[in-house]
């Protein structure tokens, strides 16, 4: 009785289906993200140049020697800025995706469980998702003034709506699963549940989720640079050396073209990373092999 | 159906209320002050206090917000702090380009993005698979203004086929609005197209794993027939669905590319008047593109039954 | 009793010879269908039985060129009227499907386009393969709705498949498949999803259809029941093999292979068994039990659904009571209502001599562990996150059991339940699903509860394993004195393990009383429909003989 | 009517079929025009708007020199009284003839607003219309520089509206914009901040004398002026090297090169002296309010690295010491020898150990929606750091600082220490008007430095008799402005302006002027 029986002929054919996703696209995908993550994270060792000494004389020069990838407009070297604006946009967007998830996760659980809360809280977020996040977050950054801290809550906050809905449905979802109904006939408590029960299950979705808020904090970060409602130039990140290169984009399209590539790449790793775990835990694809 | 239609309609009611709340602390709580951006470089403090008395920005907040809500409620957006214009006049002026760019992107998306999902799903795990798939990530991976900047680069300056920037009505020739709103649109469509195409690629893959879809091949039904006729319209809701909620990315997407085209629009507007201070255009856009959002939501949320019987109100 | 034509002569309409299907891109070409021969002839109706697993679904979809994209057809050949089906293009095979083999599947909700109309449906069909004129194709689809029994053809045939009851779908999934008249009809478990009256009609009308057009029917069931009703000659399936196959009458009577005596032996019997002495010490009374959903509502008043309607029973320590009835009867309500899992509307549910129908979720607390719930769907009913220990000991943890304790009577019941001690380390997901139902029988004993609550415990299993889990069931019982509610559609499942029967219909009880009296002389008109629908009622498939004569069984 | 109806009907038979069609100049001006009223605000672009559509009594020719424009003058023997009488012909768009009561209530307002204007105000005993065409103002004590101050281009010129307009009050913006100017403007197709339309002013009529920097005669040969507003420089100079527009005013210096070769376009100089791009720090906070303190942060300076970040093209930017601006009457560069050699890091350092610095942070606002701002904060808070400042380079949006510029709260509480702009530098060019040189604590320019040193020097300064005096008087002016911190020059660039071919004629003059200018077709 170890070995379990399969309970379908179809079930050897989806759990071999699954073996490719997670092989060829999302191991490049990874290996990409692991080489950014691990320059980035080293770049104030590797970094040749410090990101911030400027040299206006030797200014938006090429390829030349000691800087590998030529300088931007203030002499500064582009691969130091490449290397260490990776890292606060990583950042920016870890903490974005984490602290939205975590207030998503409270406020999800608490609109999921408690009837009353619903309906003012998704009221409340209704409203929060009608303001177009980009317009919201100009106006924070607006408000509270350009710094990282500020930059990522205009960036957090409009991805909470979201969040909770995901959550408040996992919940709503979960609640009606007999497990769940079978340990409030174990006389478990309600919290208990919530917490042991219930938030497992968003754990999945929420990491899924994650994955995304932080590709598209990145990607908000540098627009937000782009409109002017960046972090300083001073604390290099991939969106605000766009978005300074971007008045020199036709002559020297590599302040662009670096960072963006960086970025994109970035992005692009996380998301099909993103895309093979929503795979893995696609419900369509579990009920069938279940 | 008329009683669902009212009702879903009383409810936009508590959202806006809430936006408008929400918009209007927002922006008092901003350390910026208009006053100081009106009085200019020469400005003394006691000048720029004497604008502040003669703009109403000295009352409490509270009066400050009935008396803006009560104005609204009377079709009154306010004027301009900046340009003492009223802030409707503004937006007529601007909403023309920002709509037609729009409804032009969303045309292009859909009728890009739609046979694409279809394509990959149709052909799951091929190369046209993979194609889409990557197309789409690339989308939503690749900063909206770098690929403006890239369709300005290659389509106007090397081939010459565009105009680089600027914004010509309708009302002058559809082929002179397509010149210039050809490249906008597209720049625009990308994250679009992303979003769709992968959107009905999940839905078609997942009602193409129905049972129906299985009665229609047992039928002897065609491919052609089993994608469009009887697939396409049952994953049609939560395409619906994706167009409403990606309307706000629409609106992000446009703030950017109004930039990069320098399209006179209501997305530059808003930008320029964040930067400004400009508090009664800030409340009046926020109001009107959360409006818009909410009623676009709502219409595609009552098209529904268009497309699926089942769903009655 | 059987069907006893005999289609020897009659010409044959499918031929599989050797049909081998695999998996080929697995390591090792894993093989689902290994050489599969079935023959069915004109007018015949052949049965494809077997447990889940078993290949026969992939055999009717390999017929019909719809396998999955993973799966091919590695070796053997299928002839549809002496021709050879395999070689055929993908264009051909369309133009073969539904005109020469039309197939119906299990789930008629899900297998109609929920988007279009029934009638269209029906006459895509003719379009696709016919060049009919509008007109006559309407004039056909209405004649075929007729034929199938539909009533108000008019307004079904406007009506979209939400529309429609689940018979009435199942009806216009025949009409389509008989509209072109095919020679060959595949119907892969059609009525499983039915109740057992609308069952009973969709079976007679396959029948019916038959004699009238001849078609030869390949019949997918899982139900010996089924086959009893309807099969001329029976193909027995196991894990991708045929393991024996012969007229129905002989394979029923005398069975050579070991799985399909083993597959017959667990078929409960329709004949109850005798009810234990009833005790005095009742641990359960339920009064005027009434559950009322809806009516609320701000802006217009929402309609109301009387879900429950008076119920009310006795229970005893030791005994079982099984609530029987069609879906939508109530019976679940009425469970979810004892258990607290809803809250009454209106009436008392007497635990241990205390009303807990309108306790408090902190009163309620005490008695939860007198009261626990064994449910349908063994996928889900356990956290598929928690090991199986975890599961067992949360509600011992819970009442302040020490830890120790409480594993150590998982152990034990380990034991009892048939699985092996290292399987408290293990997940969900490593376990069959007759395993999981026993570790959730084994959760709910931990609690030593005075009331178990069987919602469908064994109605998602296949028959061999349902036999072990009541088997288990049944020891549990006799080992600690428990008193279980058992929830059932399934006339024999109750028949086997109730001594009383509450028969529900429409949220009211119709009937109540001692399992052996109720099934086997029913007084109510619905109790007696409910029986006579039941499919292979008069054969006693355990001991593969007819059933001795009941007097019920005349109409009173 | 009937005979400007036979007017236009003979210049038509006259033209040419090509000239017949309109010809419209489209330009990318430097920023986009949002407020209209040029009294209430000193910025460039609303300036530049108003010289478009409203005219002024006199104007300085290139040499600096007053002139008339709409009025001569005649001034007492005594110094004390000064008649200006209207030329003939003037009239405002709404067809009203202009009256000295016109320009008298214009004048006054714009006396509110203006700091030489008030200091004007300050010794006059009457200013009235004594009849149509005269206005008599009489001062109360001789005031030297009073035409240059009248015909002064910026920062706020005396520009004449109608008198119904002009009573608006100063501290209002007016809602009505007619002028006497050679433009009109076209209020159904302003969009702010986005387009501005101008058509020729058919009445105008212009003065006879050719046209000298804002003097002389304003003849259009233009029908329509659209100002078209770009968000960003690139885009303006794609647009017009697809011919979508004519004419760029401030160029990105560094994107010149995209240009060049272009054979239809024609980059250039418009005017010699250009910008000054300067620091200002606050006198009321630590560090700088120790003198000491304000010496360091000037000695660690060096000018060309600043404008090398900003302009990059050296044609394009000047290292220039002179508070008052290089190539201005009064130029002189005494005390900014560190700024321009860059000889002062070590120095710096020292002072600042001896004035005790004890690493207070200093807030630098740095603008990042500016383009010609944004890039002089970040190299100069690199060298403030390497002379051992502490630096919190603070980004915000030009708005933002504009607002917090006038908080004279400390740094930690909403304050500021330090930040930078630019001036044109004929604004600058007069220690009068020089807004740097205030001295009188509260009621001088943001920073709020108390001075009264400066104060008495420019009291030395009105008093000066004739052009040498005052260049006398003026390098003592730079030597204390320098000494006391008052500002730290930055040095001058101009940014070139970019034009299709087909324009031709343009005016050189400190304001981009559209009279003159042609358009071929």
């Amino acid at each position: 009785m170890a070995i379990p029986q399969p309970t379908s002929a179809m079930q050897p054919v989806l759990r071999w289906l699954r073996l490719p996703r997670l092989g060829v696209g999302t191991g490049i995908a990874a290996a990409i993200l692991a080489v950014i993550v691990l320059l980035t994270l080293l770049s104030p060792w590797i970094a040749p140049h410090d990101p911030l000494t400027m040299n206006p004389l030797a200014r938006l020069k090429g390829p030349i020697e000691g800087h590998p990838l030529g300088t931007d407009n203030f002499g500064r070297d582009i691969l130091s800025r490449v290397l260490i604006g990776g890292r606060l946009s990583l950042i920016i967007g870890i903490a974005t995706a984490a602290i939205a998830v975590l207030i998503g996760l409270v406020i999800g659980v608490v609109a999921g469980f408690f009837r009353t809360a619903d309906a003012i809280i998704m009221r409340m977020m209704d409203a929060l998702m009608a303001i177009p996040s980009i317009l919201l977050a100009i106006a924070l950054v607006a408000l509270n003034g350009p710094s990282v801290g500020s930059v990522i809550a205009a960036i957090t906050i409009p991805e909470i709506p979201r969040v909770v809905r995901l959550v408040r449905a996992v919940v709503l979802a979960a609640r009606e699963e007999p497990y769940v109904e079978a340990a409030i006939a174990l006389g478990t408590s309600m919290p208990k549940i919530l917490v042991r029960h219930l938030v497992p299950n968003t754990l999945a979705p929420l990491i899924v989720q994650g994955t995304y808020i932080l590709a598209s904090a990145i990607l908000t970060e540098a627009i937000l640079s782009f409109l002017g409602a960046g972090v300083s130039t001073e604390t290099p990140t991939w969106g605000n050396i766009m978005a300074e290169g971007r008045l020199f984009f036709r002559i020297k399209p590599e302040l662009i073209l670096y960072p963006g590539l960086a970025l994109s790449l970035c992005i692009l790793s996380i998301n099909l990373l993103g895309d093979a775990a929503r795979d893995m835990l696609d419900p369509r694809l579990k009920k069938r092999a279940g | 159906m008329l009683g669902y239609i009212l009702r879903r309609c009383l409810a936009v009611i508590p959202v806006m209320l809430l936006v408008a709340v929400f918009v209007f602390l927002l922006l008092r709580l901003t350390p910026g002050d208009p006053a100081a951006i009106i009085a200019g470089d020469m400005a003394t403090p006691a000048q720029l206090e004497r604008i502040r008395e003669a703009m109403g920005l000295n009352q409490p907040l509270h009066i400050q917000f009935v008396t803006w809500v009560g104005r609204l409620l009377q079709g009154d957006l306010g004027v301009s702090l900046i340009s003492n214009t009223p802030v409707s006049a503004m937006i007529a002026d601007r909403v023309g380009p920002t709509f037609s760019i729009a409804i032009l992107t969303i045309i292009i998306s859909v009728v890009l993005a739609v046979p694409m999902g279809v394509l990959a799903a149709w052909k799951h795990r091929s190369g046209a698979d993979y194609a889409v798939m990557t197309f789409s990530v690339l989308g939503f991976s690749v900063p909206v203004f770098v690929v403006g900047y890239l369709f300005i680069l290659v389509f106007s300056l090397q081939l010459g086929w565009f105009p680089v920037q600027g914004y010509t009505p309708l009302a002058q020739g559809l082929g002179a609005f397509l010149s210039n709103a050809i490249l906008p649109a597209l720049t625009l469509s990308t994250i679009y197209v992303a979003l769709i195409a992968r959107m009905t690629r999940a839905n078609m893959l997942e009602v193409l794993g129905e049972d129906y879809i299985r009665t229609a091949r047992a039928k002897g039904a065609p491919e052609r027939t089993v994608l469009f006729r009887h697939a396409l319209r049952n994953a049609a809701v939560p395409i619906l669905t994706v167009i409403g909620t990606g309307f706000a990315l629409l609106i992000g997407g446009v703030v950017v590319t109004e930039t990069v085209f320098n399209i006179p629009g209501i997305g530059r507007l808003t930008v320029d008047a964040i930067l400004a201070r400009d508090y009664p255009v800030i409340q009046a856009m926020i109001l009107l593109t959360s409006f818009l959002y909410v009623l676009v939501n709502l219409l595609i949320d009552l098209s529904y039954s268009l497309f699926d019987p089942r769903i009655r109100y | 009793m059987f069907k006893t034509r005999n289609h020897n002569d009659a010409p044959v309409v499918l031929q599989t010879s050797g049909l081998t299907v695999s998996l080929p891109e697995t390591p090792g070409n894993l093989k689902v269908l290994k050489s599969i021969d079935v023959t069915i002839r004109h007018s015949e109706t052949v049965c494809l039985v077997g447990e889940s697993g078993s290949g026969k679904s992939v055999t009717s979809l390999a017929i019909m060129g719809l396998l999955p994209q993973a799966l091919k057809v590695a070796g053997g050949s299928i002839q549809l009227q002496g021709r050879d089906l395999l070689p055929l293009s993908q264009a051909q095979m369309r133009d073969l499907r539904a005109a020469r083999v039309a197939m119906i599947f299990q789930e008629p909700m899900t297998a109609l386009n929920p988007v279009l109309r029934v009638g269209d449906q029906i006459m895509e069909v003719m379009e696709l393969h016919t060049d009919l004129p509008a007109a006559e194709r309407r004039r056909r689809a209405v004649a075929i709705m007729e034929q199938v029994h539909l009533p108000d053809v008019d307004r079904i045939f406007r009506s979209y498949p939400h529309q429609l009851s689940g018979g009435q779908r199942q009806r216009i999934m025949i009409a389509m498949a008989l509209v072109l008249e095919p020679v060959l009809l595949i119907a892969d478990e059609p009525t499983t999803a039915l109740d057992v009256t609308t069952q009973k009609q969709i079976l007679a009308l396959i029948d019916e259809l038959q004699q009238n057009h001849g078609t030869a029917v390949l019949f997918i069931t899982h139900d010996m029941g089924v086959v009893a009703e309807i099969a001329d000659t029976v193909y027995v399936m196991k894990r991708g093999e045929i393991v024996e196959h012969g007229p129905v009458d002989a394979l029923l009577r005398q069975p050579r292979a070991e799985y399909t005596r083993q597959l017959l032996k667990a078929v409960p019997s329709l004949s109850p068994r005798p009810a234990r002495p009833e005790a005095d010490d009742a641990v359960l009374r339920v009064e005027r039990l009434n559950k009322i959903y809806g009516g609320g509502g701000i802006l217009r008043k929402l309609p109301q659904a009387h879900a429950a309607k008076d119920v009310g029973f006795t229970l005893s320590r030791g005994r079982t009571l099984g609530i029987v009835g069609e879906s939508g009867s109530g019976k679940s309500t009425v469970a979810r209502c004892i258990m607290r899992l809803i809250d009454p509307s209106s009436g008392r549910i007497m635990l241990d001599g205390s009303d807990i129908a309108g306790l408090s979720r902190a009163a309620l607390r005490p008695h939860r562990k007198k009261l626990q719930v064994v449910f349908q769907d063994p996928m889900r009913s356990l956290n598929p996150r928690w090991t199986i220990a975890a599961s067992l000991i949360e509600g011992p943890l819970n009442y302040g059991t020490s830890r120790a304790d409480a594993l150590a009577e998982a152990a034990r019941l380990m034991d009892v339940v048939g699985l092996p001690q290292d399987a408290l380390g293990r997940y969900p997901h490593q376990f069959s699903g007759g395993q999981r139902q026993r570790i959730a029988i084994a959760r709910a004993v931990m609690m030593r509860p005075d009331v178990l609550v069987a919602d469908e415990a064994v109605s998602a299993l296949d028959v061999s394993v349902q036999a072990q889990v009541l088997d288990l069931l049944h020891q549990l019982q006799r080992d600690l004195e428990i008193a279980i509610v058992f929830i059932t559609h399934d006339l024999r499942v109750a028949a086997q393990i109730c001594d009383d029967v509450i028969v529900m219909q429409r949220g009211a009880v119709v009937e109540h009383g001692p399992a052996s009296e109720v099934l086997a002389a029913p007084a109510h008109a619905y109790t007696r429909a409910l029986i006579d629908a039941a499919p292979g009622r008069s054969w006693d498939f355990q001991n593969f003989r007819e059933m001795p004569k009941v007097p019920h069984a005349e109409p009173a | 009517m009937f005979n400007r109806l036979t007017a236009t009907l003979l210049a038509s038979t006259m033209l040419t079929g090509a000239a017949w069609a309109d010809t419209t100049v489209k330009a990318v001006m430097h920023s986009g025009l949002r407020v209209l009223d040029p009294i209430i605000t000193t910025a460039h672009i609303t300036r530049n708007h108003a010289y478009m559509i409203y005219d002024v009594l006199i104007a300085q020719d290139s040499d600096f020199q007053p002139q008339p424009q709409m009025a001569d003058w005649t001034i007492s023997d005594d110094q004390l009284t000064y008649t200006f009488t209207l030329r003939d012909g003037l009239t405002f768009h709404d067809e009203a003839p202009v009256t000295a009561a016109d320009a008298v209530a214009s004048l006054k307002r714009w006396a509110q607003k203006d700091a030489g204007g008030q200091v004007i105000m300050d010794r006059t005993a009457s200013l009235e219309a004594t009849d149509d065409k005269t206005i008599t103002w009489t001062l109360t004590e001789p005031f030297v520089p009073m035409l240059d101050v009248l015909s002064k281009q910026s920062a706020i010129p005396p520009f004449i509206m109608p008198a119904r307009i002009a009573e608006t009050s100063a501290d209002e913006a007016i809602t009505e914009y007619v002028g006497s100017g050679p433009f009109r403007f076209v209020e159904d197709e302003f969009q702010p901040g986005l387009m501005v339309v101008y058509e020729k002013f058919d009445e105008y009529v212009p003065r006879e004398e050719p046209v000298d920097w804002m003097a002389g005669g304003k003849v259009v040969n233009i029908d329509r002026v659209e100002w078209v507003n770009m968000p960003d420089v690139q885009t303006a100079v794609n647009a017009l090297s697809g011919g979508e527009i004519d004419y760029i005013e401030a160029m990105q210096v560094d994107l010149i090169p995209l240009l060049e070769g272009d054979p239809n376009i024609v980059v250039e100089k418009r005017e010699p002296t250009g910008m000054q791009t300067m620091v200002r720090m606050n006198f009321l906070h630590p560090p700088f309010d120790n003198q000491q303190v304000r010496q360091a942060a000037l000695k660690a300076i060096q000018q060309e690295p600043v404008l090398a970040a900003m302009v990059g093209n050296p044609e394009y930017y000047q290292v220039c010491g002179a508070i008052l601006g290089c190539g201005t009457p009064l130029e002189d560069t005494t005390g900014a020898d560190t700024l321009t050699q860059g000889s002062g890091a070590e120095a710096a350092r020292a002072q600042l150990e001896e004035a005790g610095y004890d690493g207070t942070p200093v807030v630098l606002m740095a603008p990042t929606d500016m383009v010609a701002l944004a890039t002089q904060p970040v190299v100069v808070s690199q060298m403030l750091r390497e002379a051992g400042f502490e630096v919190e380079l603070q980004p915000m949006d030009w708005q933002t600082l504009v607002t917090r510029r006038a908080s004279q709260a400390a740094p930690a509480e909403g304050g500021w220490n330090v930040f930078i702009t630019n001036w044109m530098v004929p604004e600058i060019s007069n220690p009068i008007s020089n807004p740097m040189l205030n001295g009188r604590g509260d009621d001088a320019w943001f920073g709020w430095p108390t001075d009264e040193t400066i104060e008495s020097l420019k009291e030395g300064f009105i008093d000066a008799p004739g052009a040498e005096g005052q260049v006398e008087v003026a390098q003592k002016i730079q030597a204390h402005a320098l000494d006391n911190g008052l500002l730290i020059p930055l040095g001058q660039y101009t940014l070139p302006q970019a034009r299709r071919t087909t324009i031709t004629d343009m005016i050189d003059s400190p304001v981009p002027v559209f009279w003159g200018m042609q358009k071929t077709q």
